[in-house]
């Protein structure tokens, strides 16, 4: 289905993403783990083609992505959804109209800008909403919203496109506990239900074990480690995170934003 | 959600898509419909009717080129060289271009086999590729010519007057008077005149080369005839882009320095009569409101003509505006500091000068520069009403019709003048806010 | 307890007070001779004015009254035709305003476009930025007056060469304007419509637009103002408008002072209504967007 | 009175730099002459110099019959004419000439009705004043208001301006100045038209003339009341004497062949003056 | 020496100080303390004559400093210097230039205005710099200085005027524990050895107690305790700050800023 080979990314002198290479047979839940720095956004944002590769090569089913240009490039773009960090809504308009921005690759600028949206494109973000919990908020200005429902109307507006990839860069890192959970549950449901593929960037090796099928882990641009959860034993994240023997789970934990607060561990445990 | 609550966010989502969409329609609608009204209004259909496109063609091509003149008065009989048909270019007794030939026939070879002949008795023959030779004899006030009853475009002819437009070159003929235009690339004599004997001269010969003229070295007399150029008028010019900088200088440098003590008689902080600010702030919307345009009107009867008015026209309009900024930037002082200068027993100018001034140096100048490229533009189009710089100049080439090339000439300059003002503003800014006070 | 001077002084203070008389002493100097220069250039640029003006600043100064003088008394022996002349002349100034808000319309729309071209960030095509902004540049420094003239020569007198000069060059300005404000627009809705394969103008509609819209348009604003003075100017010399029929009425002389007077009242009360409205209207906008 | 410099004013349909170029000469003459500074100045317009000569801040201009008339009603003690310009034949006068494209079809006044008319400057003599009083005595029903006979009336702002308005079609016919001698096709020998047509800016056989005035005396070169009775014949005497003493200068004062100037009074231009306030009235 | 008699000040209907009394013989280091609101700041603007007084008297060696005009209260002003919690410095003014600011009462307005200054002031301002400690600083702009060296400069300036009295407003509530403690070293350091009167307003109790020789308690308005620092015990210190019986030392320190951090318990102790 996906395949990623040899893919490279330099900025100047630094490797950012250095000779990746990634085989994909069937949608799966793929977590992509490693310290900051180690060329995790850079991936995901190749593969979404919002940057370019300096050399290497990502197919999708038999369609070479990075070759493609202008419009070709917009098309695959919307069948490749992206949820960021910081969920690059547009705060200043409602939620409905946020998650209508799947479709703009269908749309026509002149049909935005009369906000011409087919009725059923309508009906369908309400639904998806929904979906995801948060209809109520529909007519609410984005950037009136909590930061776990911003993040919700962006997978709204992923579904909205009707995907077959979703890519999320650490979509809780900027999450409580408590959102953060609510969050990576959708992604999971969708990938469950929908059958989409969903590749996600993640800070902590707890939340890659529990949701994910598959856990990528990188250094320095390298790929370093591809297996399942179980595979992920703390020798290899200690190799992942380039820790020395004092390393723990609990340090790399620590580490990361979500889980230095203790409330964490309990959120999850109570789950 | 259940179901029903799930139609009705489905209802609301429409409404509000209904109303956003409204909104999209009105805003362009409004805009649409205003500009359908100016269309109107303007009378824009009428325009395309009128538009000259020709002229617009003739003046691009004369504002990069040049025509020398070839004139044979048909009364005396005599032949005239002249660049652009001025006297100041006209070619020297004796002299003339080298692509005019022969002596009882003048032939004038315009180049692509355009050959135009000038005999004797008022005769003249002119030889187009592709058209038969057209000969016209002129005899009193009427012509004579062999010209076909149906003519192309690009001849003009009735039996007084002849005109012929070729890519070459024009030719006109009338009864008293058979010219020929040859147009060449360039601004010509933009150097020296004709009569100069640099004229023609290369730079390296300038430079390097034996003395020209006898009198003066190279150099001197060189930059002295380009400097007096009676064409071109390089001095003129010069001294115009200087009343020009000097109107919008004296004029925003003079507005700074009255609005600044008046400003703080606008100013809430510091000045408690109320009647007195109130008075002030008048008075500054009266100079702005009354605009530069009017102000030099008024002031052209007591000062006359020259740069002097519209200095004191800029003055008088930046000082209305000024003041309003400047009092504002009065109003947002920072306390502290001018509390902490009081403690000390300063005297109230001294407060001014040590709690106010420091603070609010940075806006005012950055302002006053901001003004200063700014007034340059306005300095050239009051110029140009007031009599004076390149404005006038420039207005004047332009309403006589004279030579676009100089026309070309004066934007080129003033819009080199600008961007020059542009950048020294920026530069002198950048340089004086972070120098310490 | 402690000593006072926690921080051990190396140079001694008789190092510390020659250092620092000398650099007071130069910025005396640097002071003084800025000053002496500034002076100097007032002083002289007033004399050469002065002398190249016809009449003398001082000589000219006691009848700075006359000119307004002989127009307003003319204009009140007949002011009982006031009204119906301010009638007569309010289709010029329509006319006037029509100009300056068609070229503020068209210029700002021409701005919008520059200054997205001509953004880091946000340009379509990031290796023309530097033209862009040249063109901006460019456009700017024209006084409108110069595409005015040229214009009437091709299209003829009337509105449209001054609404297409004044439009230049208030695309040039905003231009400027706009792009330092979209300098600082925030990328991550931008990125956020990227990602969803949404065209540049889509992004520029969704992502940026909204963001960068109440800054705008209090620049448009306070551009219109001064587009009102520009066009009123035009008319002076040749573009229509209530500038025209204000050199007509001047031109003439005494006999039609009480037209001037009636177009002077016109041009003066349109100027302020507009700039105290749209000072008012744009404090509230930039007001509104700290929240 | 001693005066400290001496200031003229310079008014014509030439560019303001030749303008100032050709009268270099006299003001070299004046400096000599008078033993002060003498200073050239090009307003923009017409009023430019008359407001100078009133505000007494230009001694000497050349004005055109009708701006000496509106100095004259503005403040009769301002200003006195001393001297015209007599024309090669002997004359003293010019005419204004209403023309028209032909390609419009218009060859005269009464094809002029309904039609878009167009004056030059309002202190013009032959662009404005003297049309404005004698077309309306072409026949009954013309007069001068914007929508009675003709469908507008405009003012173009000049003579240059009122010949490409015409050429362009933004009017359909418009009045500038000429002497009236020599040809049509060559835009006769002097005037506006000719100086379009030698600019090649019209081609005079698109041109028809619809209309000519009465003779039109010229303008009178005028010095300011105020100043010393000396400075005022030394000035009259030296500009008098100009043709003899330099033809070329007086070529360029005059902007064209001339046989030079002569002495002038008010008398000839009360006409003028009565037509002007006339206008006023009305 | 300084006397304040029945001295009152309204701010509408709101008495911000009631009927104060205080008499001082001979140079003293005074604290004033008191919760926020209590009026200690009117108290010593009006004694600066930055604000009038609306009723009573303040009498300093015999002159009546509440009923002095024009150049007399500026040359009171002159002698009875202030410091202010912000410095109230002029930031955009080198070092040097501010400690003159001093001395502006003494010199013309002309010569002052283009910042000129005789040399002998502009070396005794180096010299009290150098005193301060920051002498090195000279030539910096205000603004360039951390805010225990501005506050420095401010009390060099205050010296500059060669006062009878400085009277310092919160001098050391915008600093950190150990610039606190180095500026109210410096005020101390003054009065002990310029014998210099010096009143203090102060947030802290534990300040007050070790640097002054006399305590004043004020309370909305009015002076409720007038004695030194041993017979301020926390009963007087609860009555002060009207707290009820659960008040603590540690409870005032922990209201006032510059306490509020563990360190600056550490700092004191350490000296
Ligand atoms: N636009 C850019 N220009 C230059 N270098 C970049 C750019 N973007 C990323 N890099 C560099 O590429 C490397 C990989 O960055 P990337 O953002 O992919 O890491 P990451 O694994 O996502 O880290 P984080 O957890 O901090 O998001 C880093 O060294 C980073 O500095
Ligand atoms: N300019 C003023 N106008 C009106 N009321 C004022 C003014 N200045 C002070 N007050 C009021 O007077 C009272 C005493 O204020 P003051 O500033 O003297 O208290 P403080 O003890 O210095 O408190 P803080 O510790 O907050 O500085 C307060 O109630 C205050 O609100
Ligand atoms: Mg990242
Ligand atoms: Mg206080």
């Amino acid at each position: 289905m996906l395949k990623i080979d040899a893919l490279t990314k330099q900025f100047g002198q630094n490797t950012a993403v250095d000779a990746a290479n990634i085989t994909v047979d069937k949608p799966t839940m793929i977590g992509i783990i490693g310290r900051s720095g180690a060329g995790k956004s850079t991936l995901l944002r190749m593969v979404n083609r919002l940057s370019d590769a300096t050399s290497g090569t990502i197919t999708f089913e038999g369609e070479e992505i990075t070759a493609l240009r202008g419009a070709a490039k917009r098309d695959w773009q919307s069948r490749c959804a992206m949820i960021f960090q910081q969920f690059n809504l547009v705060p200043r308009m409602d939620v409905v109209s946020n998650v209508l921005h799947g479709t703009l690759n269908k749309r026509s600028t002149l049909a935005t800008m009369f906000n011409l949206y087919p009725q059923s494109d309508i009906h369908r973000a309400i639904e998806i909403l929904d979906r995801l919990g948060i209809a109520e908020q529909a007519p609410k200005r984005a950037e009136a919203l909590s930061g776990g429902q911003q993040q919700r109307v962006a997978i709204a507006r992923a579904l909205m496109q009707d995907p077959k990839i979703i890519l999320a860069d650490e979509p809780i890192a900027s999450l409580d506990p408590m959102n953060a959970q609510v969050v990576m549950q959708s992604l999971r449901t969708i990938h469950e239900e929908d059958g989409r593929m969903v590749i996600a960037n993640l800070h902590t090796l707890d939340t890659a074990r529990r949701y994910c099928d598959r856990v990528i882990g990188m250094r320095d641009g390298r790929i370093v480690f591809d297996g399942t959860p179980e595979q992920l034993t703390t020798g290899v994240a200690r190799d992942i995170y380039g820790a020395g023997s004092d390393f723990s789970e609990a340090a790399t934990s620590t580490e990361i934003e979500t889980l230095d607060r203790p409330e964490v561990r309990e959120a999850e445990a109570f789950i | 959600m259940t179901a029903t609550d799930l139609s009705f966010a489905k209802e609301n989502a429409d409404r509000l898509f209904q109303r956003k969409r409204l909104i999209g329609y009105a805003i362009p609608a409004v805009i649409l419909l205003y500009l359908i009204y100016i269309f109107f209004a303007f009378d824009l259909p009428g325009l395309a009717g009128r538009a000259n496109l020709n002229n617009a063609v003739t003046l691009a091509s004369d504002s990069w080129s040049h025509k020398v003149h070839v004139t044979r008065d048909n009364r005396s009989g005599e032949i005239t060289y002249a660049v652009e048909g001025e006297r100041k270019g006209t070619y020297p007794e004796g002299q003339r271009p080298d692509w005019v030939t022969g002596d009882e026939v003048i032939i004038i070879d315009l180049g692509g086999n355009h050959i135009v002949r000038y005999l004797p008795e008022n005769r003249t023959e002119i030889e187009l590729p592709g058209f038969p030779m057209i000969e016209v004899q002129a005899e009193g006030r009427s012509l004579i010519s062999n010209l076909p009853t149906d003519l192309p475009d690009w001849i003009s002819a009735s039996n007084r007057r002849i005109g012929i437009t070729t890519p070459e070159g024009r030719i006109t003929l009338t009864g008293s008077r058979t010219e020929v235009f040859n147009y060449f690339p360039g601004w010509e004599l933009f150097w020296f005149t004709l009569d100069s004997p640099y004229h023609g001269q290369g730079l390296a010969t300038i430079l390097f080369g034996e003395q020209i003229d006898p009198a003066r070295s190279n150099i001197a007399g060189a930059i002295s005839d380009w400097w007096n150029n009676p064409m071109w008028r390089h001095k003129d010019v010069a001294w115009a882009i200087g009343e020009t900088i000097l109107m919008a200088f004296l004029g925003t440098m003079g507005a700074a320095i009255i609005a600044l003590p008046l400003a703080f008689l606008a100013a809430k902080r510091f000045s408690p009569v109320m009647v007195l600010r109130a008075a002030t702030r008048r008075l500054f919307d009266f100079l702005r409101g009354v605009d530069a345009l009017i102000w030099t009107v008024v002031l052209a009867r007591a000062f006359g003509p020259g740069p002097l008015t519209g200095a004191l026209a800029i003055l008088i309009t930046d000082t209305g505006t000024f003041g309003k900024i400047f009092s504002e930037a009065l109003e947002n002082v920072d306390g502290k500091q001018i509390e902490g200068v009081s403690s000390t027993g300063a005297k109230p100018l001294q407060r001014y000068r040590f709690g106010v001034i420091p603070q609010v140096v940075p806006v005012l100048l950055a302002q006053i520069l901001y003004f200063l490229e700014s007034n340059t533009r306005s300095a050239t189009i009051i110029g140009a009403i007031t009599g004076g710089g390149i404005g006038l100049m420039l207005t004047q080439a332009i309403q006589t019709q004279k030579d676009w090339e100089e026309v070309a000439y004066y934007i080129v300059l003033i819009v080199v003048m600008v961007m020059f003002m542009d950048w020294f503003s920026g530069w002198l800014r950048g340089k004086l806010i972070d120098r310490k006070d | 307890m402690a000593e006072i001077s926690l921080s051990g002084a190396p140079d001694s203070v008789d190092s510390i007070q020659a250092s620092y008389m000398a650099q007071v002493q130069r910025r005396r100097l640097y002071g003084g001779l800025a000053l002496l220069i500034f002076a100097v250039l007032m002083v002289s640029g007033f004399n050469v004015a002065d002398d190249r003006n016809a009449g003398g600043f001082w000589e000219g100064l006691h009848q700075i009254g006359d000119y307004p003088a002989d127009v307003l008394s003319e204009a009140w022996e007949k002011r009982a035709d006031l009204p119906s002349l301010i009638a007569k002349y309010f289709p010029a100034l329509v006319e006037t305003i029509n100009i300056a808000a068609v070229s503020t319309l068209i210029g700002a729309i021409g701005g919008l476009f520059l200054s997205l071209l001509g953004t880091r960030g946000l340009a379509r095509w990031p290796r023309l930025i530097p033209l862009f902004r040249r063109v901006a540049d460019i456009m700017r420094a024209v006084p409108e007056i110069v595409i005015a003239l040229v214009l009437i020569f091709v299209l003829g007198g009337g509105p449209v060469p001054a609404m297409i000069a004044i439009a230049i060059h208030t695309a040039g300005a905003l231009g400027k304007m706009f792009s330092e404000v979209a300098e600082n627009a925030d990328l991550k809705p931008v990125e956020g419509l990227a990602s969803t394969g949404a065209t540049w103008s889509q992004r520029m509609l969704l992502g940026v637009l909204p963001q960068v819209a109440p800054n705008y348009i209090s620049y448009a604003l306070l551009r219109f103002e001064i587009n009102i003075r520009a066009s009123a100017i035009l008319g002076f010399v040749g573009a229509g408008g209530l500038g025209y029929e204000l050199r007509n009425a001047m031109a003439w002389g005494p006999g039609r002072f009480d037209e001037a007077a009636a177009i002077f009242i016109l041009l003066f009360g349109t100027i302020v209504f507009f700039d105290q409205v749209s000072s008012r209207y744009r404090n509230r906008l930039t007001e509104g967007q700290g929240q | 009175a001693d005066i400290t410099e001496f200031r003229i004013g310079i008014l014509g349909g030439e560019n303001a730099q030749d303008r100032m170029n050709s009268y270099q000469c006299l003001a070299d003459y004046t400096t000599e002459a008078l033993g002060v500074e003498t200073k050239l100045f090009a307003p923009a317009d017409y009023n430019g110099v008359i407001q100078g000569l009133l505000g007494g801040t230009i001694d000497m201009a050349w004005l055109g019959a009708s701006s000496y008339a509106a100095t004259y009603l503005q403040d009769p003690e301002a200003v006195e004419p001393v001297l015209i310009k007599v024309n090669v034949d002997g004359s003293i006068g010019y005419h204004s000439i209403g023309f028209a494209r032909k390609d419009s079809g218009v060859t005269s006044l009464d094809d002029m009705e309904g039609k878009v008319f167009g004056f030059g400057d309002p202190n013009s003599t032959s662009g404005y004043l003297i049309p404005s009083i004698e077309i309306p005595q072409y026949k009954d029903g013309i007069t001068m208001e914007s929508g009675e006979y003709f469908g507008e009336v405009k003012f173009t702002g000049g003579h240059e301006q009122t010949i490409v308005a015409v050429n362009n079609g933004d009017i359909d016919g418009g009045v500038t100045w000429a002497d009236g001698q020599g040809n049509w096709e060559d835009g006769y020998n002097s005037g506006a038209l000719r100086k379009a047509v030698d600019a090649g800016l019209v081609d005079m056989n698109d041109m028809v003339q619809i209309w000519k005035s009465n003779v039109i005396p010229e303008g009178p070169v005028v010095l300011r009341k105020a100043l010393p009775a000396d400075v005022r014949e030394t000035m009259t005497a030296l500009v008098d004497g100009l043709h003899e003493r330099d033809a070329d200068c007086a070529y360029g004062v005059a902007a064209g062949d001339t046989l030079g100037f002569q002495p002038v009074t008010h008398d000839t231009y009360v006409s003028i003056v009565e037509a002007r306030k006339a206008k006023i009235g009305g």
